[in-house]
């Protein structure tokens, strides 16, 4: 038996409700090995997220377990970097030390964090905004915060929760751009929450299709595009196929 | 800054008040052991300045030890309370029962722990501030953003980290609520300890004075301990505004 | 004798001097056998503050009378407030300083290095001084310590050797305890220092206007103290039906003790004698206790005793 | 109900320190009319339960009165100083100050203007209690998030409804604080209203009974004290937790 | 000279910062007609949200002035109905009388709001958390009660930020097309934030392309395709022809 980086094996959850309780996700598996790309896309209020708080040990499965290499990391903290799709800026801190955050946290002293974290900036266009509170940042440059602060946490798992939702396209591009070239560096095996179609077969390896509420796994559509992707593969027809292939499975939902 | 800049209205409603007392004691003719004048207790106050000014000292003294003094067993007891629940249910009614109990009721058992010097005084004005302190910070911790501890749990922070990187910043504005309101009664709460039993003092002067009919003496007394305790809650504000320099920016309405 | 018609009941306060003890029984009698009823008085007794209180309300005309001291009567009309004691309420000057017996505190000499606990006023220490002088005793080797409303038994357990005491109450306390003790009685040692403590008083507008009233007050009140005199045991058992929470025992022994104290060598309940006033004013007026010497005519009157 | 339910923690902590308070006076041999020991405190409120209940009844009846006037006080301020910039600057400063003043020292200024009656304690209570509903009010309703204040503008809401829709109820938590020390300190202002000049009430009892050495019995009235008062607090949470159900959602951890 | 719907006129934006000031929007001018349908794109962090902040009087331009109807409408309220891109849900209010907030600032009575919304709650896929506080809705159900919140205050014109920014593509279909339902029934004037190219020409009349920080209008494109659309013009020639043209002209940036 093989063991997987990261492995869901028939994961359940309940909610309790004001009136009742109710199922969000039933009987989720899911197999991903180390340096996989993987998407998760699904109905509005399916699970996706609720999945991901489960995956980071913020809260407990009803059934089921999470292991990592092998190791059930129920309920554990720490062992992935995840960046959920609220932003969670605090308010105290400057954009630079929000992003070092996570390093911080791991005993990074300040300043060599700081300036790792300072090399990035740029990129995610937040240089100028260094030494700003949160509250002067619009939508996108909070999420391109939160991303950068996920990233330097330096876990080899990343969950990422709907990363570019807020970012305009040629961003969006430019960020998932930097993602893959991150991604093929330091080998990190990713689960991707997307809304957008184009994005998932453009990123991914795999995507797992859910239902709606409470989610199972509907479909998994293998992404066999050549890598490394230009964007230019946009317009070809695998993948046009590709994702008339995905759209049409969230549409019978 | 807002609140410390443009005195001019409290200055205006304060001498608009000064002359109204002034003008009611003059026509009314109250007699001046009963209620001086603004004038009579400012003549009072001058011509009794090396006295007062002594017995002033000896009470800030007593207040500024016992506020730092409730700030660090506010503080501590604060963060037992928060941190281990047997210890907010256990000591919680404990901490509500020791501010119900009058103390001049329990003056006598006092001085038999603590003598007559500064002591008693210290322990008395520790007594009356903790409880706001411990009452607004635990209050304030609570009121933290769970979304922004949830993401310091995926980081796997200890409880240390939780407490220093969200719960405490969140829990400042309500700590320095509570330290305000603890300055308030730090002054009052020297004089009442004085009251049970001392040489020197403001709550002395005042009792000898009131003893020998010099009213104008009381409201000297009076005025001082008014004075010094809007300075100390001013100074608080300050402080406060040093530090939660991001709250500036919310606050724009 | 009733009253000729049915006129509302006047209302009346009194504003004690302290917590209600068995210097007040006599007002406690006079209400509860109705005997100011009788007079068309409607009498309400209420206790001070710890910061004292009565001659200001008297003063004020907040209350029509009150119960204070010799020496605070002497300082409200060394600052032309306009109170006057009406009546001696204890004849003689029953307080003197106790301590407890191993201290070995028998005469003023032995206030030598010793700790003198009591509330910090000025007149203390210059009564202390007095007495000590009297001994030839070095008043600076006396250290005071301020205790504030703390009681004798709890001080003397700290630091404390001796303190100024009224017998009728702690003195008698310490009898019941069987707690030995040394007690010098002040005007044995000072009887320029036999002034009266208390007292009952009313303002100076009030005599003018309210005469009458007056009058019929102080009927009622000499009725009561007369009571306390012959009955100290049923005096006794009406102050503690009156007042909450007090000690039955320690109010029955205390009674019996004062009941030969109020009026003692007086031909009548209350007179107070116009050199008990002057020797003491005097007194304080060298001690620099008050700025100048007083009217004492003016500070009391045996007017509104009743005729005998 | 958290803090409501599961008393055990805070009963074991009282068990345990009366039965070390009996067993220290008893072992020890402290004087009775010093240090008296649970059980001589049972005894004393025993034997003396009618008048004690007598006397109770009128203190609450002052405290309660009291704090309600204080409720009113506060909130009509609360809003006022909220409200008008002017008042804000004008009134702070008097408001601190109003709590500065030893009531004690005013006794008699206190009795001149409102007489022997109920009326001066409830006054006093309410000069206790209504500071604390103030500050924390102020605070509450400045703590309101400026996003939601800003949704509310755009619909062009009038000042009195984004009080009522967003300022107040996110104002209520720091209130419920407010009222909650208010409540702490409600029935021991009574007593020492009761201190100016009464005759009747649990302040009365206790002076008395405090010099007859009485001692048993002033901790009889000093247990009422603690114990009407602590469950004046849990009303307060319990009506707190009622009044913010949405609260309870966020606070799982 | 025609008055328009709405009018932006040389409208520029400067914020403070903490290290000097800067400029956010350069010279806007916008003129848009009764009913039409015009969409904004630009790079993050442009001043899109700015723009509309603007608009609905919640901030003041430096210079400029923003005509409704011929009349300046600068620094006025509740002429628009305006959906920001945070959410906002107020959590104190269950979902259902979330919606109806803008009805009731309105004056409309609480049981007729209720009504009306509960009529749009199935579309919307909310039926079922009527009753439910906001901390139960998944991101993408934030912002369907957000915008059917929006909606419902009825007003003419309409700020839509990126209303379907967390909404999976099919959802986002479905509210795209109840969208442009709604608006051809009510003769709405939409003025839409997106950072979906896609979204962009499929909904709108016209589409301002907005510069990078300072933003100006960098060109204006008309989408020349005819009504009602249906779905499958995405997949049209012209469709791909104005997408390019978009997109390039986003990229130069
Ligand atoms: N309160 C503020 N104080 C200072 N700067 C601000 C403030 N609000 C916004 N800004 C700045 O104004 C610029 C425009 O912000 P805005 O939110 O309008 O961008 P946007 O186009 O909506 O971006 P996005 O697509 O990411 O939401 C940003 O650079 C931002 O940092
Ligand atoms: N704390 C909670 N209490 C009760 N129900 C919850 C809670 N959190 C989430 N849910 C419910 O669980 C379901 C799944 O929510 P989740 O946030 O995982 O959806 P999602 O797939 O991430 O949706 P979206 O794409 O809109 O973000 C939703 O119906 C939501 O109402
Ligand atoms: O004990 C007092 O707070 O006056
Ligand atoms: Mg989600
Ligand atoms: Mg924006």
């Amino acid at each position: 038996m093989t063991t997987f980086k990261l492995e869901l094996q028939h994961v359940y959850k309940e909610y309790p409700l004001q009136n009742g309780s109710f199922k969000t996700l039933e009987d989720i598996s899911m197999q991903i090995e180390k340096g996989e790309f993987v998407s998760i896309i699904g109905p509005s209020g399916s699970g996706k997220s609720t999945l991901f708080n489960l995956i980071s040990g913020l809260d407990s499965p009803t059934k089921g377990d999470i292991l990592l290499d092998g190791q059930s990391i129920k309920n554990k903290k720490g062992f992935v970097s995840y960046m959920p799709q609220k932003d969670h800026l605090l308010p105290w801190r400057t954009v630079l030390d929000n992003v070092i955050l996570g390093m911080e946290i791991k005993g990074i002293p300040k300043e060599t964090a700081r300036k790792k974290a300072l090399e990035h900036l740029d990129v995610f266009g937040l240089a100028s905004f260094a030494n700003e509170y949160p509250s002067a940042l619009s939508g996108g440059m909070r999420q391109r915060a939160a991303l950068l602060r996920t990233i330097l946490l330096d876990n080899n798992v990343l969950l990422l929760d709907e990363p570019f939702g807020a970012l305009d396209e040629i961003t969006r591009m430019k960020m998932q751009h930097w993602l893959l070239e991150i991604w093929e560096k330091y080998h990190h095996t990713i689960l991707f929450v997307t809304h957008s179609i184009d994005e998932a077969v453009y990123l991914s390896d795999r995507v797992y299709v859910f239902s709606h509420r409470p989610a199972r796994v509907k479909e998994i559509v293998e992404i066999d595009l050549p890598r490394p992707r230009d964007p230019s593969i946009i317009t070809g027809e695998n993948f046009s196929r590709l994702k008339e292939r995905l759209l049409t499975l969230l549409a019978k939902e | 800054m807002k609140k410390i800049k443009n005195h001019y209205p409290a200055l205006l409603m304060i001498v608009f008040g000064l002359l109204l007392w002034e003008f009611f004691v003059r026509l009314s003719q109250v007699d001046i052991w009963i209620l001086p004048a603004p004038t009579d207790i400012i003549q009072a106050m001058v011509k009794q300045y090396p006295i007062l000014l002594d017995h002033t000292l000896i009470t800030l003294y007593e207040a500024l030890v016992g506020f730092l003094l409730a700030v660090i067993v506010a503080l501590f007891l604060a963060l037992l309370i928060d941190s281990f629940s047997f210890f907010k249910r256990g000591f919680y009614p404990i901490l509500v029962a020791s501010q119900t109990i009058p103390i001049i009721a329990i003056a006598p058992l006092l001085l038999i722990w603590f003598g007559y010097g500064l002591l008693p005084k210290i322990v008395v004005v520790a007594l009356v501030c903790f409880f706001p302190i411990v009452l607004n910070t635990i209050d304030g911790l609570n009121q933290a953003d769970s979304g922004l501890i949830s993401l310091l749990h995926t980081m796997n922070a200890t409880k240390w980290q939780i407490y220093k990187k969200v719960r405490f910043p969140s829990a400042l504005p309500s700590l320095f609520s509570g330290l305000r309101i603890a300055a308030t009664y730090s002054i009052m709460g020297a004089v009442i300890g004085e009251w049970l039993g001392a040489n020197k003092g403001l709550g002395i002067y005042m009792k000898n004075s009131s003893h020998s009919f010099l009213t104008a003496q009381v409201f000297a007394a009076i005025l001082i301990i008014v004075l010094t305790s809007i300075l100390f809650f001013s100074f608080l504000l300050l402080l406060e505004q040093k530090l939660i320099p991001w709250a500036k920016l919310n606050q724009e309405d | 004798e009733p009253p000729k018609e049915k006129a509302k009941p006047m209302n009346i306060q009194v504003m004690l001097d302290w917590v209600p003890n068995t210097n007040h029984t006599g007002l406690y009698v006079a209400k509860e056998k109705e005997w100011y009823q009788e007079q068309g008085l409607n009498v309400e007794i209420v206790q001070p503050s710890d910061g004292g209180g009565a001659a200001q309300m008297v003063a004020a005309g907040k209350a029509q009378f009150g119960i204070s001291a010799q020496e605070e009567v002497t300082n409200a009309r060394a600052q032309q407030i306009p109170i006057v004691s009406i009546a001696a309420i204890i004849q003689h000057n029953t307080s003197g300083f106790a301590s407890p017996k191993e201290k070995n505190i028998t005469t003023p000499k032995d206030f030598e290095g010793k700790n003198y606990g009591g509330w910090g006023a000025e007149s203390e220490k210059a009564v202390i001084q007095s007495v000590m002088e009297k001994y030839n005793a070095d008043f600076n080797k006396v250290k005071f310590l301020t205790v504030g409303d703390a009681d004798f038994f709890t001080i003397t357990k700290r630091d404390v050797d001796f303190e100024w005491i009224y017998y009728g109450w702690t003195g008698i306390d310490a009898e019941l305890r069987k707690f030995p003790i040394n007690y010098i009685e002040l005007r044995q040692i000072a009887p320029e220092l036999d002034y009266y403590t208390p007292v009952i008083i009313t303002n100076e507008t009030y005599i003018k206007e309210h005469p009458d009233i007056i009058k019929k007050f102080m009927e009622a009140t000499s009725k009561g103290y007369e009571f306390a005199i012959s009955n100290p045991e049923e005096a006794a058992n009406i102050l503690l039906k009156e007042v909450p929470g007090m000690n039955a025992e320690l109010v029955k022994a205390s009674q019996k003790w004062l009941s030969k104290k109020y009026q003692e060598d007086a031909p009548q309940w209350g007179i107070q004698k116009p050199e008990v006033w002057s020797n003491y004013a005097k007194w304080m007026a060298d001690h620099k206790l008050i700025p100048s010497m007083i009217d004492v005519n003016k500070a009391f009157t045996n007017d509104f005793l009743p005729k005998k």
